[in-house]
């Protein structure tokens, strides 16, 4: 039986498409979870993909929080169901409050469209299991909010229980995210986000199937939940 | 829609009503003979005034449009041409392609990131319009002195602009053009490309068959956006001339744009719509005549049912409005409440506005009351044509540039200047360097198709489901317009089919983006024919269909006219990704060859803009027929895999070709060459020379043999160089050409041109960002 | 002398304003009902140093009107802040 | 009743505020000087239809916490418009 994975539609999604290709090509069945619907059709995972959720006009991630899919989805998390955000996907969970700290506008106050290389912190998630080696991901990112922020005190403490999911490798930091974070995880460690698109660089012809092994080990990760009846969790450091 | 009519008035209060409207006395009696006989009233006059402006009229250009091949001969691949909202060729597996380019240099003009958003927004609409999904954007760009305060501005809002759009739909901007020259200080181009797929069951016509269906309006309200855009109406004042009443600037929505897309596909595919039409310039004038007209019908349309977004409009206001992020459709009347429902679940105003009548007119009712009523033709395929007249200019070559000496710049290099300095100085200009500052401000990879992006030439999408890629260049040579439109326009199509077909791909249509000045004077309507002609000379010297395009006239400014530049854009087909061929330089080793001989002549160069050229110099010669022959040689060498790389000779000559493939090259890291050029004119002219259908190649050495045979064998020019190795590129020079030179040159000059890859690198990455102060950004 | 303004600057009467219009669509979700006319524009505060206070409001109306604000699509307005602070509504 | 409210959202203090430094940047270009401590935020204008004046401004209140800032980066100030747009520093 294949794994299902839902994927959060917004008005304004646009990386749906790219969430379907790489689940599909990480042996998945993605489903559609349109934001007006409560019902999470019994998937086993859920994909919040990127783009610009109800124009993102106010703030990235914003609206789309009080949307009536995000109510389930944040049950869904709070019984341990693996969350996978990505770009406005990760701005939607961090505005949610289902990841910890914020956005904020890149630091050249541009748009950034390019192939970024991060690494993993942490091989022992479900984000990260299937991942070779700690050895730099190349993949693209294309954003215009992605400068991750929370305070001192919050870094040191993302960073002291292992939270700190992906940082951007030695001089790819595209958009001043302090502490060069490009993902992040929550303590129980079943919702995690980042701003790179994994999804998009999993077909050498793309130019990188790096990101492959992200979204292999997000779809284990929900299958064996499945195949366990409970939450595949892992404990946070 | 353009500022499309030049001032008329000096006092708008003393101008009769058509005049302030930019209608002519003549055209207006041409009006009046369409409405047999009688006047039009205020409300038809500024729907005339609309559509009978140059820019949905093609009054000036719509007989020279007409000399274009147009497929049909045998090319039963094409399904839709000129006249629909977008080109759409087929390609095999039940699946078509859709794409057209069009301007908003004038919008841009006046507020450079609004303009540039809606000109994408504008363009992506007639690819939907069509059934299709837009998969891509291309933008070409043209701008004045980089270095000055005006060009910056319009620069980062331009590009903020296209970007801001494009992103946030999420359709991959995957290539583009940027180019300065002094004539566009005054009046900068935007010229968009968008490329969508569809299904060949699902293409859908701009059209209203049926009397009796139901004309529904989707998407947003109507606003006073873009009132004053269309012909003169900025000055033309009706009873209120409060300007701050009339914003003329259009805000886009792309927000809104992604969910009229959506909702658009949506009805297609559940086959609820007759006949789909965006609204953009001429706005419901303009949707409702086109498409009653090519249904042969007419249509009746209650005023009162158009949604708007602001109270006290006049009819007027209602009927020419170029609010952004509309779309009209046909729909049976039974189709209603289904077609309500999919506009619903994606948040957009929905209201039937009218019926499809019979009669062929479009008939305006307010409260009862017929307030207007014009034959649906009277105002597109019936619009007025102007036989406008065309004269050369007296002085068709510029003089040389002050203080240049003629006889010396030809043959600059040997002059005491190294021609690694001159490469390094080439890559390193405005218009050679590398556009990354610009494209990475664009999602190039959204929907994960795309296989080659902006950086490296054409750009590379794939097609899921298929082994396929479509390919994509925009390109134009307004250098060589500039001294001779024919030849400009000829080489812009030569160059970017070539740079279609050396990936591989074998172009399907070309579609363009006339952008020149006041057809009225004689010199600027010579130079749109002459430009036309060139389009359609090579066009059917490849035996390619013009599938579609766009025309912007009266790009003038006080600070002159611009170059004419007839942009292309081509979509090629590539049957399958796997073998498609790139222009890096791939391993060490690899034998280097040249396809093709330089011909003399480096005006228009980007050689002779850095070093002025001689007075009596022309530019380089164009023949068609070894253009075809060359890109027929690309595409053979790539289908049986003997190519490591290919890359064609333009900007900046073979020195430049060379040093990209080197920059490039080893994915990315760069890897240098060794290599031995005879020079059959002059170093200048073979080095920096832009003489067309040349290529340089790359393969293992063991087909070299095989690669110089085809060529051979397609009656090319074929010289191996060297090969490819180390970290410099190091091109000595030899032959004929080299040894008149040599006795010149004294001892201060290398017998080569020698230099690091990485100086190379650091010269084109860092270009950009010096010519436009953007080094801090 | 130091002066704190602000400078309010909204999208001009009958210019589009996509992000009005994306927060008024959003309501909705948060259940709030009778909210309308939303308009999104940039607050820009700043302090001007000058000989006196029309110095300083000439540089601050300077920097409104050529860089802060786009006069074809936008209005703006100044407000003088600090001492003048309690005057405006309730902070949170 | 209706009420007219502005929501300014400014950064909070020790956050990051990119744009206003490449105000500051800017002003160079402009031949402007003595204008500092650049902060840019959003202002949001509404229009609340309520019982009353505390109802009213108990929905600002929700729209400006929940949907138009973000505690953790931002805080926000409720103005009253109109009938009170005199409290406000002069218009320009
Ligand atoms: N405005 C732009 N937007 C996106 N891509 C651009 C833009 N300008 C140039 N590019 C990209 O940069 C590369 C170099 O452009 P150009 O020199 O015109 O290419 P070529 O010589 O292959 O025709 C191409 O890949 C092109 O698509
Ligand atoms: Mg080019």
């Amino acid at each position: 039986m294949t794994t299902r994975i839902g994927v959060v539609i917004f008005p304004g999604s646009n990386r749906d498409i790219d969430a379907f290709n790489g689940l599909r090509v990480a042996g998945a069945e993605p489903v559609e979870l349109w934001h007006e619907n409560v019902s999470l059709d019994g998937v086993v995972g859920v994909l919040i993909p990127g783009g610009f959720a109800y124009g993102d006009y106010l703030r990235a991630g914003v609206i789309a929080r009080f949307s009536p899919v995000m109510r389930s989805v944040a049950e869904f998390a709070a019984d341990g169901g693996l969350v996978l955000g990505i770009c406005n996907g990760f701005q939607v969970l961090t505005e949610a409050h289902l990841l910890p700290g914020a956005l904020l506008r890149n630091r050249g106050l541009r748009f950034v469209g390019r192939q970024v290389a991060i690494t993993p912190e942490r091989l022992d998630t479900p984000f990260t299991r299937l991942i070779d080696e700690r050895r730099p991901l190349r993949m693209p990112v294309a954003h215009g909010e992605g400068c991750y922020f929370a305070d001192d005190a919050s870094l040191d403490q993302l960073e002291r229980d292992g939270q700190v999911l992906f940082r951007y490798a030695d001089g790819s930091n595209p958009n001043g995210s302090l502490r060069d974070v490009a993902g992040v995880i929550n303590a129980s460690g079943n919702v995690a986000g980042l701003m790179p698109h994994p999804e998009t660089a999993v077909e050498a012809v793309l130019g990188s199937d790096d990101g492959l092994g992200i979204i292999r080990s997000f779809v284990e990760g929900a299958a064996q939940r499945a195949a366990a009846g409970e939450p595949a969790l892992v404990s946070s450091r | 829609m353009t500022l499309a009519e030049p001032p008329v008035a000096q006092d708008p209060r003393e101008e009769p009503l058509h005049r302030r409207l930019g209608v002519t006395d003549d055209e207006l009696d041409a009006i009046r003979a369409r409405l047999g006989g009688r006047d039009p009233n205020e409300l038809e006059l500024a729907m005339f005034s609309v559509m009978w402006s140059e820019h949905c009229s093609y009054k000036s250009s719509r007989p020279l449009l007409r000399t274009l091949p147009a497929g049909g001969d045998g090319d039963d691949a094409l399904l839709a041409g000129p006249g629909e909202n977008a080109g759409v060729v087929s390609i095999g597996d039940g699946l078509a392609v859709a794409f057209k380019i069009e301007s908003h240099n004038h919008p841009s003009a006046v507020e450079p990131y609004q303009g540039a958003a809606t000109g994408v927004g504008g363009i992506l609409r007639d690819i939907f319009t069509m059934g299709a999904r837009p998969i891509a954007v291309l933008d070409a760009l043209r701008f004045g002195d980089p270095s000055s305060a005006r060009t910056r501005h319009l620069v980062d809002g331009v590009v903020r602009g296209v970007g801001g759009y494009g992103n946030c739909v999420g359709v991959p901007t995957v290539g583009g053009e940027l180019v300065f020259d002094p004539s566009y200080e005054g009046n900068p181009l935007v010229n968009v490309m968008a490329i969508g797929l569809l299904e060949e069951r699902l293409l859908t016509r701009a059209a209203a068959p049926g009397p009796g269906n139901l004309v529904v309006l989707f998407g947003s309200t109507t606003g006073r956006d873009g009132i004053g855009g269309a012909s003169v109406l900025a000055s033309a004042t009706f009873d209120d001339d409060d300007p701050s009443k009339r914003p003329s600037v259009q805000v886009g929505d792309p927000f809104a744009e992604k969910l009229l897309i959506e909702a658009s596909l949506e009805l297609i595919e559940n086959g609820l719509v007759e006949g789909l039409q965006d609204l953009g310039a001429g706005g419901i004038t303009c949707a409702t005549s086109e498409t009653a007209d090519r249904g042969n019908t007419g249509m009746r349309i209650d005023l009162a049912a158009i949604p708007r977004r602001e109270p006290g409009m006049a009819p007027y206001e209602v009927m020419i409005s170029e609010s952004q992020e509309r779309m009209l459709a046909v729909v049976r009347p039974e189709r209603r409440d289904d077609v309500r429902a999919v506009c619903e679940r994606w948040g957009l105003p929905f209201a039937v506005i009218g019926t499809v009548a019979g009669d062929g007119d479009i008939a305006i009712v307010e409260a009862g009351h017929e307030i207007a009523r014009i034959p649906a033709a009277a105002l597109t395929s019936d619009a007025i044509v102007h036989e406008r007249v065309a004269a050369p200019p007296l002085r068709r070559r510029p003089a040389p540039a002050p203080g240049i000496p003629d006889e010396l710049t030809g043959r600059l290099p040997e002059r005491g200047m190294d021609p690694g300095a001159v490469l390094l100085a080439l890559l390193g200009s405005a218009n050679l360097a590398s556009r990354h500052p610009v494209f990475e401000q664009y999602d190039s990879t959204v929907q994960a198709n795309t296989v080659a992006g902006p950086g490296h030439g054409a750009a590379i999408v794939r097609i899921k489901g298929t082994t396929k890629a479509l390919v994509a260049s925009t390109d134009a040579n307004e250098a060589v317009g500039a001294l001779d439109p024919w030849l400009g326009a000829a080489m812009s199509v030569a160059e970017a089919t070539r740079n279609v077909s050396i990936t591989g791909a074998r172009p399907l249509g070309v579609t363009n983006c006339l952008n020149f000045g006041d057809p009225t004077r004689p010199d600027a309507f010579w130079q749109l024919a002459e430009a036309v002609r060139g389009l359609g000379d090579a066009c059917r010297a490849l035996g390619l269909p013009v599938t579609g395009g766009n025309v912007s006239l009266y790009n003038e400014s006080p600070a002159g006219r611009i170059a004419p530049t007839p942009e292309i854009g081509v979509v090629g087909l590539l049957g399958d990704v796997a073998l498609r061929v790139g222009p890096a330089f791939a391993e060490e080793g690899d034998t280097v060859l040249l396809v093709g001989e330089a011909t003399p002549g480096l005006a228009g160069s980007a050689y002779a803009a850095l070093a002025g050229v001689a007075a009596e110099d022309g530019p380089p010669a164009l023949d068609l027929a070894i253009e075809a022959r060359t890109q027929a040689f690309a595409r053979e060498a790539a289908a049986r895999e003997l190519l490591a790389s290919a890359q064609d000779v333009s900007g900046g000559g073979l020195a430049v070709a060379l040093g990209e493939a080197a920059i490039w090259g080893a994915n990315d890291q760069g890897i240098g060459a060794r290599l031995r050029l005879p020079v059959a004119n002059s170093p200048a002219v073979d080095l920096f020379g832009e003489s067309p259908s040349r290529l340089v190649v790359s393969c293992r050495p063991r087909r070299a043999p095989a690669v110089a045979l085809l060529a051979r064998q397609h009656g090319l020019a074929v010289e191996e160089l060297g090969a490819v190795g180390g970290e410099r590129l190091v091109i000595e020079l030899g032959g004929a050409g080299a040894t008149g030179a040599a006795e010149e040159r004294g001892s201060r000059v290398a017998d080569a041109l020698d230099v690091p890859i990485r100086e190379l690198r650091h010269a084109w990455e860092t270009g950009l960002n010096r010519a436009l102060g953007w080094e801090n950004a | 002398m130091d002066v704190r303004f602000a400078v309010n600057v909204q999208p001009k009467e009958g210019i589009l304003d996509p992000q009005g219009r994306a927060v008024e669509g959003s309501l909705g979700h948060l259940g709030i009902e009778g909210v309308s006319a939303v308009r999104v524009g940039r607050r820009i505060e700043l302090t001007v140093t000058a000989e006196d206070g029309a110095a300083a409001r000439a540089i601050a109306e300077r920097l409104a009107s050529e860089l802060l604000s786009n006069p074809l699509i936008e209005s703006y307005q100044i407000e003088e802040l600090e001492g003048s602070s309690s005057l405006v509504g309730s902070a949170s």
